[in-house]
Formats: C-alpha cells, structure tokens, sequence
C-alpha cells in the first residue's frame, strides 16, 4: 500500500472498460440527429464553426484524456493546415477536398517534428515544449510571404466539392462539414476503443511498467501525438474553407488555450465532452463579442471555475452522476 | 556447454559520478534454474538489474543473453528479447481492471498494438488466457475490479501475472516478497516455483527463508562485487557471506 | 425594394477592437461618435428610427467575418463601421460585398481595401497606408530629411509601409540608406535602434504600429537618439492616442503624418470638445472619421429615399463630404474618401499649453496628392 | 581585424551589452518561475501577469500618490507578493494533491483575468513611466552610448539572482522548502509549518515577478500586455536551462539574452525564434535541459 | 489499563480513536497505551490500519475522531507541525528519503526539537553506510541505506518518543540486527519505541508488549514474556 499512497492519481481517468456502452451509443445517435437537423434551426456557419472546433477539441483530448499528454500548442497543427488548405485552394485552385487533404498531411508531417521533439519529456515540460514550438509556427506564419501576414489569407473560394457539390451553397457546406466531423470524430472512437487505444491508456497508467512489457513507449506517444495532429488539422483545413480564410488567430497560443478550455469544460478524458464544450464555448465567444463584457475575463473566470469546481468537466459530471460507465 | 547459459554477464561494472555500485561483476545464470541474487543493502543488486534490463547503462562489461550480446539493446527491446522484470516497488496499471492488465501483457506478442483502426474486441479472445493466468495467482474472482483496488500483496501477484503473459524465457524479480504477509509469501513461493518449471528465474530477495526453498543457485554481491557462489548450503556456510550478510542469526 | 427603410429601421453596426491594441484608437470612442452623428439627424431618417449597436471583433478575423455575416443575415444590419486591423477588414469586405451591404472603414490602414480587395459598397474613410507614406515620406523630404533608415516590423503590413514610404522618399530625391526588420511584438528594440543610429540616417523612419512604434519611440528617447538634433523619428502610423499615452517628453519632435486634428479651427474644435465632454478624450482620426463617415451615409439614404446597399453607395459617391473633417472630399468609385491629410510635429513640453495641445501642423497634403488616383490603386470596379 | 563577420567590434560589444540587459529580465523572470516551480510544482502561467502588474502598481503609485520609482521599487514588489499570497492561499492552494497540469490550467485562468482586467479598465496602448532622475542620462562607453538606468537594471538583477540562489541552495531555509516540494505531509511530520512556507514561497516568486515589472517600467511602455508576449520565451528559457536548478534558470536567462542580441545583429528576422530553436536542439541533445537533473 | 501497577507513567494514550481517507473509514475505535521507556509493537496483517493508526497520531491521515493524549496533551486538534515539537519523532514506511536533497540535508532537516539527541557522530557509528555518502543525492542510496537515514535523522532531533513503521523492510539479515541492536540501545536511553513490524520474529527480540491489529481495531494485547503462552493467538491474527 505504502508505495502507492504518492503516485498521484490523475482525476480525468478512471477505468474506461468495455467497448462503447449503451449510453455512449445512445449519445451518439441522439448528438447526430440534433446536428442534422441543427441548420434548420440554428445559423448554419454558427454550427459549422462549432464543428470545426468540437472536431479539433476532440482531437486535443485523444491526447490528452487518453495518453495523458497535455499539448499547448495545438493551434500549430490547427492554424498551419488552415494556411495550407487556404493557399492551395485560392493560389493552386485546388479543389477544396485536395486542399483539406494537403492541410491534413501538412499537420501530420509537424505533428511528427514536434512530437518527436516533445515526447522527450512529460508532463508540465511537455506542455511548455508543445507551447514554444507552436510560437515558432505563429512567428512563421507572421513572416513567411504566402501567409499574408497580419491580413491572413482572405477571400479563399468554397469551390466545388468533387468538381460537382457547390460549396458556396450554404447547406452542402452544412452538410459537408458535416460528414467531416463525424468522420474525425469515428476515428477517435475507434482508436480510443482499439488496442491501440489499450497500450496508451496502459502507457498513462504506469510508463516503466509497459516498457518493461516491451512496449517502445515513445512510438505509442509519438503516434498518438500524431493522429491528434492530423485530427486537429483537419478540423483547422475544413475551418479554412468554411470561413473562407486562414489567420494568424488560428495559430496564435490563445487558440491553443481555447482548445484546452473547451475539453476542461466539456470533460477532459470523454468522447462526447470536447464536443459540448466547443459548443458552449463558441456560442459564448459569439454571445460575449456583442456584449460589453471584457472576453478574456470571462473566459479566465471559466477556466479557474472549471478548474476549481468541475475538473470532471460537464460531460464527466454527468457520466459520473448516472453510473459509473462513460461514454 | 554454452547453450547451458541463458544469460552471461561479463565483467559488468557501473558507476555513478565517482561512486562505483557494481564492479566486474561476471554472472552465468543456468537455463531452466531459479537463481537468487542476494547480498546486503546497497550490494547492487537493484542496480544489477536495472543494467540487465537496460534502465541503465553499464559503465563497463558486455551483457549476454542466449549468446547474443545486448549490451546495446533499448529496454523495450530487450523486454521483446524474452527477458522480463518485475520492479522493487509494485507495478501495476492502477485505473485498467485486473483483467486488462494481463491483456496488457498478452496483448504485445500479437502485433496489433499499433491498429488504432480496429476495435478492441480483437483482444476479447485473449480473456481466456488471461482468466487462466489470473486462476493460477488466485487473483481469478478480482478480474473486474481495477487494479488499484487490490491489496498489496495481490498487486504483486497481479504484476506476476501479467509478466508471464509475456511467456518471458527469463524472468527477473526484484524482491517479489517485500511487504508481504505470511499467506501471501508462501502463496507467491509456490508460483514462482510453478512457473520456474519452464523458464529461467533471476530473483533479489533478502528473506532467506525463500531464498534457501527456491533457488538452485546463490550469487552474494556486497560492495558491488561477487562476495561468493554456489547453492544455499554452501553460500550460507561462507565465513565472508555470515559476515556481511547474513550475521549471527542464520546459523 | 426601392423607397423604403429594410426592417423598418436603419441599423448602423459599430464592429471594432474593444479591448485589444486598437481599442484606444478606435473602441468605445468610434461608437460615440457614430451616436453624435445620429443624435444631429434627430435619431431618425426617412421617418424611421436609426439604432446604433456595437461588438468587439477582438482582431480575429473569423470573428469579424462571422458577427458581420450574422448581423447582417439575422439582426438586419445595414451598415458596419470602422473594423481596424486589416485583416479583418479586409474579411469583412469580403462578407458585406457579398451581402450587398455598406461598409465604412476608418480603422483599418491598407490601401488594398479600395484596390485589389475594393467593393462596390465598402468605403474607406479616414487614412491609409499610401496616403501616410506620401504624407510622411515626401513631406518630410521636403521639409530637409534626405536621408532616411527604416525600422520595419517584420509581416507584410510594415512590408508595405516601407516599401510604400521608400518610393515616395525617393521620387521626391531623397535616399534610403538602409532597414532593419524587427519581429512583431518585440520588447525591445535598442538592438535595432543601435544600428539605426549608426547609420547616420537623417530620418529614422518607424515603419510599424501599435505597440511596436510606442515601444521603439520611448527606447529611442531613452538611447539619446534625437536628442542629439541630428536625427530625426518619423512615425508612419500614429494616432493622437499613443502620443497621449507615451506622453510630450517622450515623443516631442517625432513627425507624423494625420487625417484629423481636433486643434485646427473652430468647427473640429467645437466637434471635439463636445466629443471630450462625453469620452474625456479628444478624438483621433478614426473616431472623428467614423462620424464623418456616418453622417454622409445618413445624408445618403435621405437623397436616395432608401437604405438599400448599392443604391446608397451610388449616392454616396455622388455627393461631396463637407462637414467638420473633411472640406469638399470625394469619393472615388472604389470608395477612397479623398480629403487633405497633414503633416505634424509633435510638440515639446514646453510648447503645450495643456493636455491634448500635442501637434504642430507644418503641412497640409492636398487629398489629390495623398491618395491614389482611380487608375493607380489597381481596383477594378467600373470607374 | 577590424570587423567581425562584418560587423565592427565595437557594435558588436554594444550589442552584448544589450543583450544582457534583455537577459537580466529573463533571469528574473525565470528565476521566479523555478522558485515556484520547484517549490509548488505549479507551473505559474500568471507571472507574466503579475510582471505586468508590477509595472502597473508602480505606474499607479506615481499618478494617484505621487509615489516615486524608488519607494515603487520596494513597494510594488509587496503588493504583488501579497496579492500572490492571496490567490495561493484561495485558489492554488486547493490543486496540491492534484496533477501539477491542473495549477498550470488555474494559473492560465488567472493570467486571462488579470490581463483582460487591466486591458478593460487602461487600454491596451500603455502608460508612459519616467526613469526616476537620478539614473536619467548615460554613459557614453565609446562603443556606445549606455543609458544610466539599464545598468543599472543588469545590476540589481544580478545582486537579486545571487541572493536567491544562495537562499535556495545553501541554507537550511532552502532545504526545507526543496524537502517539502517533494513530500509536503512528511515535512510537516518533521514540524515544519508547510503551509505557511508553500504560501510564502509563492509570494517570495511573484513578488520577483512584480520586482521585474517596476525594473521594466521606464524601459518599456506600462501596458496589459507586457508580460504575455515575454511569458512564452521565459518558459522556454526554463525548458533551456532545464528546472532542476536555480541556477540554471539564471545562467540561462542570461546567456539566451546574450544570443539574442547577437541574433539581432547578424540576423535580425530570426531573434523572435532564436530561443525557440535552440530549445529544440538542446531537447535534441539533452532532454533533461542545459542544468536540469534527469528525473 | 492492565493489572493497575502502573509504575511508570503514561507517555501515549489512545483511546476510541477513530480515522478516514475521505469517505473509507479505516480505524474503529483504536485503543492502546505507551509508557516511558517502553518499546512496544503493533502487529498485524496487511491493511490491518498500523500505519493509519501512526500516521493518526502524527495528524497526518484526513480526519480523525477521539482522543490522543501525549505526556496529557490531546493531539486531536492541534496543528499537524506543532506535534513533532513536542517530543515525537516518526519514520515512515516509506522512507520518505528526499530526492532533491543530499545525504548530509536529508539527515540534518528535521529540525532539533529537544536537547540530548544523537550527534551526527554518534549516527554514523551506529550506521556506518552513511558515512562517507554525505553528498550523494538521498535516493540515490540504496534501500536498505535509505531506511538507515530514515532513522537516523530522527535520531538527530532529541525525539523522546520514535514511531518506526516496519524499519526492517527489505533490509538484510545483518542490518536488522543492527537496528535490533540500535532499538535496544534507545531504550536504554530511555527512548520510547511505538514500532510496526510484519517481521514477528524481530519485533520478539526488542519488544515489551505487543498489540494485535485487526481491521481498523486493536484486538489483543501480549506482553512479550507472555509469547510462547500466546502462539495460537499470534497464528489466528498474524498467520505465522
Ligand atoms: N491513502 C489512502 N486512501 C484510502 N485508503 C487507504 C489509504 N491508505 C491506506 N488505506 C487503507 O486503509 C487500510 C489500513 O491501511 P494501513 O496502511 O494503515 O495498513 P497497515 O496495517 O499499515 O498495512 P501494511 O502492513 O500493508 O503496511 C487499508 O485497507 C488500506 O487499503
Ligand atoms: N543513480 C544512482 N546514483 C548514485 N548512486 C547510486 C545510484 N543508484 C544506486 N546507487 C548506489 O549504488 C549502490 C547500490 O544500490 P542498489 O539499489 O543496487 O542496492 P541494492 O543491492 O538493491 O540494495 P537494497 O537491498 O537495499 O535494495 C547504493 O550504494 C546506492 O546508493
Ligand atoms: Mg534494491
Ligand atoms: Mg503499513
């Protein structure tokens, strides 16, 4: 028992056993119908932006909630894809499919760079590693030419989607961004849900015991680190052709802030948090940016109530409340 | 005859700033023996282990194993080498249910450990292996609880557990009996003398009584060096050995 | 669709930077102004009520793109004011071209918004980047400072402005002995502005913004730089607001370039000091602009007898500005507000009489100089 | 020879000495950041802000008491320390038993609210503060022309940094608080009041930060932002030195101020990223950073 | 509490103590008794609620109900730092070695808190691993040598009263005699012992009564000449 008593316990996990349960499977069905019907209900680009952000959150919290690495600096792989897909769209005149597709890889190609870099150390080290690398990335999108700077890329053309979906039509984009999101978000369902998913909970849980195991520890993390990159850039691709252009915002560090709150609010370490928290989080941004209320105050009173009162997140309250099996 | 030896060190010597832990120490473990690494605290004998398991590297001297020198070896990789530890303090993964922790184990010879893409109901065929492993520590009733839930001793049966899922050649244990009870003590020695039956068995333990039941072969380390050799009987006979280790007590 | 007020009011959106770096600039005070301009018309046009509404776009453009589109597609907007930081100006063009919807710039800076990226129905009001290189760069070369040096924040913006200035220095024979580019943000600049002044340049020229120029002013007294009378600090983009902030000891003798300055005769003096009495701050260009802007579009849609977009901005066009900022401005048909900018000093201690005494105007810059001309601004709306 | 890559010795020693100058913030800033650090494990992602509220406490003495720089230089420190004792004593203090990520997230909160706070009510484009008369002027070193004030800032920092650094790691004091980082419960078990030390030590680490926000004050403009845009390099001039030790932290703030002036001489569009880069290639080479203890 | 012939006074008094980690609820009532000078041990299987019961005393467990009495001062209640000034001193079972500090700190930090404890002197005669280690980062040493400096600093501070949490635990044969010899010899001091052990045969030869722990409880108590009386006893609570 002794030895046990200061290995601290990380709160966010507790076992996740079995495969998708019952109540997860319920969420899923009852989250797809409102996202279906949501345009009809809902300002359409609203709900596009909170796709775009629940799919990147999601893809945070693959990292974080289920290998227990905490990235500040995700809004290198956001922002840097949304540059990617903007520039081969509007200067290329790719097709708006090869362009998310460029961003992803793109992601996918830093995420392998910076995780290759920062899994050298844990913890707090390794959120402030993440962090630095991503400030490389914003001090490059500043300078380099193609980025256009303080004015971004602007103006990027929807396109057409297979040379026949007209995405200037606001519901094919709807509906688009749609089917991208539940992609992304099926892939981390299923990598949560995989052996894959089993050695890096194992990895979380007690890193010298799985290499002990045999497990070369790193490549898991590595690779970990890079599916929630490429994740997170395809969010920040899709986001590029949506809003039709790519900023500095996308790739500043309070991006990354953003992202961490909304998988704190939602509820680090569960499928369905990240996406209510991106959800809550961008309509209060919209609800706030019309207020006379100073935004950053608000959002830091969030974080510090979050991180006080509910670090289980909404989503990790409720799981927690009604039976123990989360979704 | 070489291939009488599983694992040879020749000699290995590790150093910290200065400090010398281990020095020129040359062991041969026999294949198919229980051998038992004794010596007093602050011996070397943890460190010992952290070399062969590559958690360090030795400052000096070659590691052997089946003849092959894997002096050089990642720890993972000697792990997937059939060489594989248990820790001093319990190793367990708290928040997986007993019975995942064992899958852990198993889980690596097949392969799939990198297959985000499919689901892990893959691994649902390995419950019967790992219900079998579970049996054999008697940890067969606790599959469902997490791992952290258990009590000391069961932790270290469950660690047990999960390393011979690996179905190492070779097996090292690093004072498999500290902190234990009675029950469980004699519990633990009756497995480890179970499983020893195919395998190689390299073991730290300073409770003698163990020691002198189990293993075919001593090895006495003191200051970092080979103090003396041989089965319990004459080890503990060893005039230096009764000095330095064992005192007056263990006639 | 003709002849009548959309939703039965004119909804006027203020969309600027509330809490960020151009907050003082522009913010709360953009906002008051646009109310002085809608309290003199009564509060109503055309029989119906005009409403006045504001939010901070916290210098994203997605966000700007965003609260622009759902403004004008839910809430009826029908006309956003000033949105400083080009970016977002330049995503906000973008949406209000496409919803056929007016918008008035004040805020933001670069010339592409009446060229490359101009719009039928998107006016710029108040400066940009051409009109403060030609301002400060020719002027000053005018004035005796031949030889210039740049010190030039490192994206495309002070790109621009550099390249934008070093023209003009040199189509009025002056020269450019050489640049250095330091990064955004940078605390500090004594490095950059130690080989500024080794380059023995008569003009250091500060080719950035924000923080950045405030930063680089304030080391540049610190390290003696102009003090010594041989050099000289020519700001490129500076507003009332930062000579406030950075204080007359700090910035005296540092030469810039401005659309507006309340202290010029007494119809801005009268606007303004009704502006202090609300804001306790005397306007910069963008807040005076902003209202500027306002009343000639209210002054629009009574001529026009309609508050439809493309309508409006025709008459617009049509009409001279003439009120307390500009005297016989006119819009160019890629919506460049054509008035005379002036060239400032900024005074010493000694010289102010009080709080907000700051400039000293030198020269006054013909709107036809300043600004480019239809043809040259490469905007490619029928002229 | 009479340049050095081009560029003429003297400048160049010029440039160094302004680097320095740049270091003494880094070293200050970081050297608080290791203390809590070290101390609290907590990762204090507000120190940028309370830097900044450093500068603004003495910029607030001077408008509203007509408090000068000097009495500021004691003053603000206090405030800010005390302020710090505040949010450990409410807020931080309730995270020990948790996962150190957790003090990291507060503590961003906290930085968003004392930042966003401050940019509501002054505006982003910052208070002027004048360099207190007595270090007005400069020397001229030949080479260059050296401000009073900024020598003296490289001096205190690195009278402050001493004097830290002996605290830490060689008396009994320091002991105590390195033994309580580790097992707080068995410290107390040896009758030590560590509550009261953990508090302290956050208000000792904070109150650096508020000491470099009154040295910053007449150097750079007072404003809400100061300490965001400086936090990010001081983190990853703590990834540098590594966070074992104290005086790593310090020799790193220094030297990283050094090279990034030379950056600024000899490639001016990089000295953004300069610090960025050798961070990585130090991770490369040694993970554990220049000074930092493997595990 | 026993036969009334209480001829040396009270040191430690614990009655109806009670204690919890959060919501489980580990000690029912725990009642036991240390005179001066005395050497006494509790024992029991693992999990029994030793170490609660002396980390309870030391007001180091979440919350804690009854009464504590030290030398007629209640413990319940006071501030958890205050304790150790009185005359306590507590090496825990795990050790508690301090990594970020040496040999030589780890050893000097608890601070003094009575006259007449040992000099370092006097420590590294009775442990001569340490001698020589001073500089070495504490965990660097090696199990065995950690639980020598885990008694040893306390030895330090002129404690009168020690908790030991099973200070034998992994260590040899030859270095459980030295601390055999090593408790003797605080007795003869006149320390008193309040000791843990799961090594029954160890805790005989240095021991004047023993307590028998069960689930949170104290279920019996043996004075040590009593032992061979009481085998059946020990086998039913320890399993021996
Ligand atoms: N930090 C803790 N949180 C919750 N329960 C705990 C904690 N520490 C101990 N326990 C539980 O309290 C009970 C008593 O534990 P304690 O450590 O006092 O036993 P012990 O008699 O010292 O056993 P051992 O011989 O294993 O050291 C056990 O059931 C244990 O699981
Ligand atoms: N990383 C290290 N740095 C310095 N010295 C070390 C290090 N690791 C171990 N040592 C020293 O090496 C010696 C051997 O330690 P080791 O842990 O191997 O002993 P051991 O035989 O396992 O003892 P025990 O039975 O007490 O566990 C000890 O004196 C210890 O202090
Ligand atoms: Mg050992
Ligand atoms: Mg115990």
């Amino acid at each position: 028992m002794a030895t046990e008593t200061h290995a601290v316990r990380r709160e966010t996990a507790a076992p996740a056993t079995g495969r998708p349960a019952m109540p997860g499977l319920l969420a899923l069905a009852v989250l797809l119908l409102v996202l279906i019907a949501a345009p009809y209900v809902l300002y359409p680009v609203f709900v596009m932006k909170v796709l775009c952000f629940a799919l990147f959150a999601c893809a945070f919290n693959l990292l974080i909630g289920f290998a227990g690495l905490l990235s500040f600096g995700h809004a290198a792989f956001f922002g840097g894809a949304a540059y990617i897909t903007a520039h081969t769209v509007k200067v290329w005149g790719l097709p708006p499919e090869l362009g998310i597709l460029l961003g992803t890889a793109f992601a996918a190609t830093l995420g392998l760079a910076f995780g290759a870099l920062a899994i050298r150390r844990q913890g707090i080290y390794f959120a402030m590693i993440t962090l630095a690398l991503s400030q490389m990335v914003f001090f490059m999108a500043l300078q380099l030419k193609f980025t256009g700077g303080e004015d971004g890329i602007q103006a990027v053309p929807r396109g057409h989607l297979f040379g026949v979906i007209d995405l200037s039509q606001s519901m094919a984009m709807y509906y688009t961004v749609l089917a991208v999101f539940l992609f992304g978000f099926a892939v981390i369902w299923r990598t949560v849900h995989s052996p894959f998913g089993q050695v890096l909970k194992a990895i979380r849980e007690n890193e010298p015991r799985a290499i002990s195991l045999g497990y070369r520890t790193d490549h898991y993390k590595l690779m970990a680190f890079v599916l929630s990159a490429t994740l997170a850039g395809l969010a920040g691709g899709t986001k590029a052709i949506v809003f039709q252009l790519a900023t500095l915002t996308d790739v500043q560090w309070q991006m990354s802030g953003a992202v961490v709150l909304m998988s704190l609010l939602g509820g680090i370490g569960t499928l369905f948090g990240p996406v209510v928290g991106a959800a809550l989080v961008v309509t209060l941004e919209n609800y706030l940016a019309a207020s006379n209320l100073p935004v950053p105050v608000v959002i830091g009173v969030i974080f510090v109530a979050c991180v006080l009162l509910f670090r289980r997140g909404i989503v990790g309250e409720i799981a927690a409340r009604f039976g123990g099996n989360r979704p | 005859m070489a291939s009488d030896v599983i694992l040879e060190t020749r000699g290995l010597t590790k150093e910290f700033r200065g400090f010398v832990a281990v020095r020129d120490v040359s062991l041969r473990v026999k294949r198919g023996s229980i051998h038992a690494l004794i010596g007093p605290n602050g011996a070397g004998k943890t460190t010992v282990f952290n070399l062969l398991t590559k958690f360090l590297q030795p400052s000096n001297g070659n590691i052997l194993f089946n003849g092959r020198d894997i002096t050089a070896v990642k720890p993972a990789d000697v792990a997937r080498l059939g060489i594989i530890r248990s820790f001093q303090i319990s190793a367990v993964f708290p928040n997986l249910s007993v019975l995942e922790n064992v899958r852990v184990g198993l889980q690596r010879p097949l392969g799939n450990s990198f297959h985000f893409w499919k689901s892990e109901s893959v691994l649902d065929r390995l419950n019967g292996r790992a219900m079998e492993l579970l049996e054999d520590v008697g940890l067969a009733g606790y599959a469902h609880r997490p791992a952290a839930e258990l009590p000391y001793g069961r932790k270290r049966a469950l660690e047990i557990a999960t390393t011979l899922a690996l179905e190492p050649e070779m097996l090292l244990l690093d004072e498999p009996m500290a902190g234990m009870g009675h029950e469980d003590i004699d519990r633990i020695a009756a497995l480890i003398k179970r499983v020893s039956a195919n395998r190689t068995i390299l073991m730290v333990e300073h409770n003698l009584s163990v020691v002198s039941n189990l293993s075919d072969w001593i090895t006495v380390l003191a200051r970092g060096e080979v103090l003396a050799e041989g089965p319990y009987a004459e080890v503990s006979r060893h005039p230096k050995v009764r000095e330095a280790y064992m005192g007056s007590g263990h006639a | 669709q003709q002849g009548k007020v959309s939703g039965d009011v004119v909804k006027i959106g203020v969309l600027n930077d509330r809490s960020g770096l151009y907050a003082d600039l522009g913010g709360e005070g953009s906002v008051v102004a646009v109310r002085m301009a809608v309290e003199e018309v009564g509060g109503k046009i055309l029989g119906k009520p005009i409403e006045v509404i504001a939010a901070d776009h916290q210098n994203k453009p997605d966000i700007g793109s965003n609260l622009s589109r759902e403004w004008i597609d839910r809430d009826g907007v029908d006309v956003i004011v000033d949105v400083p930081n080009s970016g977002v100006a330049l995503a906000v063009q973008e949406v209000t071209r496409e919803k056929k919807k007016i918008f008035l710039m004040q805020g933001p800076a670069t010339s592409r918004l009446t060229g490359d990226a101009c719009s039928p129905t998107g006016f710029h009001w108040a400066y940009d980047t051409r009109a403060l290189a030609v301002g400060t760069g020719q002027a000053i070369v005018k004035e005796g400072g031949k030889s210039w040096f740049f010190l030039t924040a490192d994206y495309a913006f002070g790109h621009q402005l550099e390249t934008d200035t070093a023209a003009q220095v040199k189509k009025a024979s002056g020269t450019v002995v050489g640049a250095v580019r330091a990064p955004l943000n940078t605390a500090d600049f004594s490095s950059f502005l130690l080989q500024a002044q080794s380059s023995g340049a008569q003009v250091i020229g500060l080719a950035n913004a924000g923080g950045d120029t405030i930063t680089s002013i304030k080391q540049a007294s610190e390290f003696g730089l102009t003090q010594s009378g041989q050099q000289k600090l020519a700001g490129l983009l500076i507003f009332l607001s930062d000579v406030h902030a950075l204080g007359l000891q700090v910035a005296q003798d540092l030469v810039l370039t401005t659309g507006f300055y309340w202290d010029m005769d007494d119809e801005k003096r009268a606007w303004s000091e009704k502006y202090k009495a609300k804001t306790g701050k005397m306007p910069t260009m963008v807040q005076a602009g902003s209202y500027s802007s306002v009343k000639h579009y209210l002054k629009a849609i009574e001529a026009a007898g309609t508050d439809d977009g493309p309508t409006v901005a025709a008459k617009m066009k049509e009409m001279p500005v003439n009120d307390m900022f500009a005297k016989n401005g006119k819009i160019l048909p890629n919506g460049r507000m054509v008035h005379d900018m002036y060239l400032a000093r900024v005074k010493k201690p000694s010289e102010s009489k009080g709080p907000w005494d700051y400039y000293q105007i030198i020269r006054t810059i013909p709107g036809d100089e300043a600004f480019a001309t239809m043809a040259e601004s490469g905007c490619k709306l029928p002229g | 020879m009479s340049t050095i890559f081009g560029i003429p010795p003297q400048a160049l020693f010029g440039q160094l000495l302004l680097g320095l100058i740049n270091g003494s913030f880094y070293a200050l800033l970081s050297l608080g950041l290791a203390v809590i650090f070290g101390m609290l494990n907590v990762i204090n992602f507000a120190h940028g802000a309370l830097y900044m509220l450093g500068a603004f406490v003495a910029w607030l003495l001077l408008t509203t008491a007509g408090i000068g720089y000097w009495w500021a230089l004691l003053l603000a420190p206090l405030v800010v320390g005390a302020f710090g004792v505040l949010l450990e004593k409410t807020l931080l203090s309730r995270l020990y038993k948790l996962d150190h990520l957790y003090g990291l997230l507060l503590t961003f909160g906290l930085a968003l609210i004392v930042e966003g706070a401050f940019r509501h009510f002054y505006g982003v484009s910052g208070q002027p503060y004048p360099i207190p008369d007595l270090l007005r002027g400069g020397q001229n070193l030949g080479f260059m022309f050296l401000p009073n004030y900024r020598g003296w800032v490289v001096v205190a920092s690195l009278v402050v940094c001493l004097a830290t650094w002996y605290a830490i790691e060689r008396t009994k004091l320091g002991a105590y608080l390195r033994a309580a980082t580790e097992n707080p419960v068995l410290v107390q078990a040896f009758g030590i009041n560590v509550p009261l030390m953990i508090t302290a030590t956050y208000g000792f680490g904070v109150a650096l930060a508020g000491l470099a926000g009154v040295l910053a004050a007449p150097i750079y403009q007072v404003s809400p932002l100061m300490g965001s845009n400086l936090i990010i390099v001081v983190f990853a001039v703590v990834v540098i030195g590594g966070m074992g030790s104290i005086l790593g932290a310090v020799l790193t703030g220094y030297g990283l101020g050094l090279l990034e002036g030379l950056t600024k001489v000899f490639y001016p569009e990089a000295s953004n990223i300069v610090v960025f880069v050798i961070m990585a290639v130090v991770l490369l080479i040694k993970p554990a950073g220049l000074f930092g203890r493997e595990r | 509490m026993p036969d009334g012939a209480t001829v040396k006074t009270a040191m430690l008094e614990v009655s109806d103590l009670q204690a919890f980690y959060g919501e489980s609820h580990v000690l029912h009532g725990v009642n036991l008794e240390v005179r001066q000078g005395e050497v006494v041990t509790l024992l029991g299987r693992n999990g029994a609620g030793k170490t609660t019961t002396m980390r309870s005393i030391m007001g180091i467990v979440g919350k804690r109900t009854g009464s504590i009495r030290f030398q007629g001062q209640e413990l319940i209640g006071m501030a958890p730092h205050r304790i150790p000034r009185l005359g306590i001193g507590y090496v825990p079972e795990e050790r508690g070695i301090f990594a970020s500090l040496n040999v030589e700190e780890n050893l000097t930090l608890p601070p003094v808190v009575k006259d007449g404890g040992m000099t370092v002197q006097q420590i590294y005669e009775l442990f001569p691993n340490l001698q020589g280690r001073g500089s070495t980062q504490g965990t660097r040493l090696s199990g065995g040598e950690q639980q020598m400096l885990a008694i040893a600093r306390i030895l330090r501070t002129g404690a009168t009263m020690i908790l030991l949490d099973e200070p034998t635990e992994g260590l040899a044969p030859v270095i459980i005699e030295q601390i055999g010899v090593a408790v003797r010899k605080l007795k003869q001091r006149g320390f008193t012992v309040l000791l843990v052990e799961q090594n029954f045969r160890f805790a005989a030869t240095i021991a004047d009564r023993h307590y028998m722990m069960e689930e949170g409880r104290v279920m019996d108590m043996i004075p040590n000449n009593q032992l061979a009386a009481n085998m059946e006893k020990l086998h039913t609570y320890l399993g021996v």
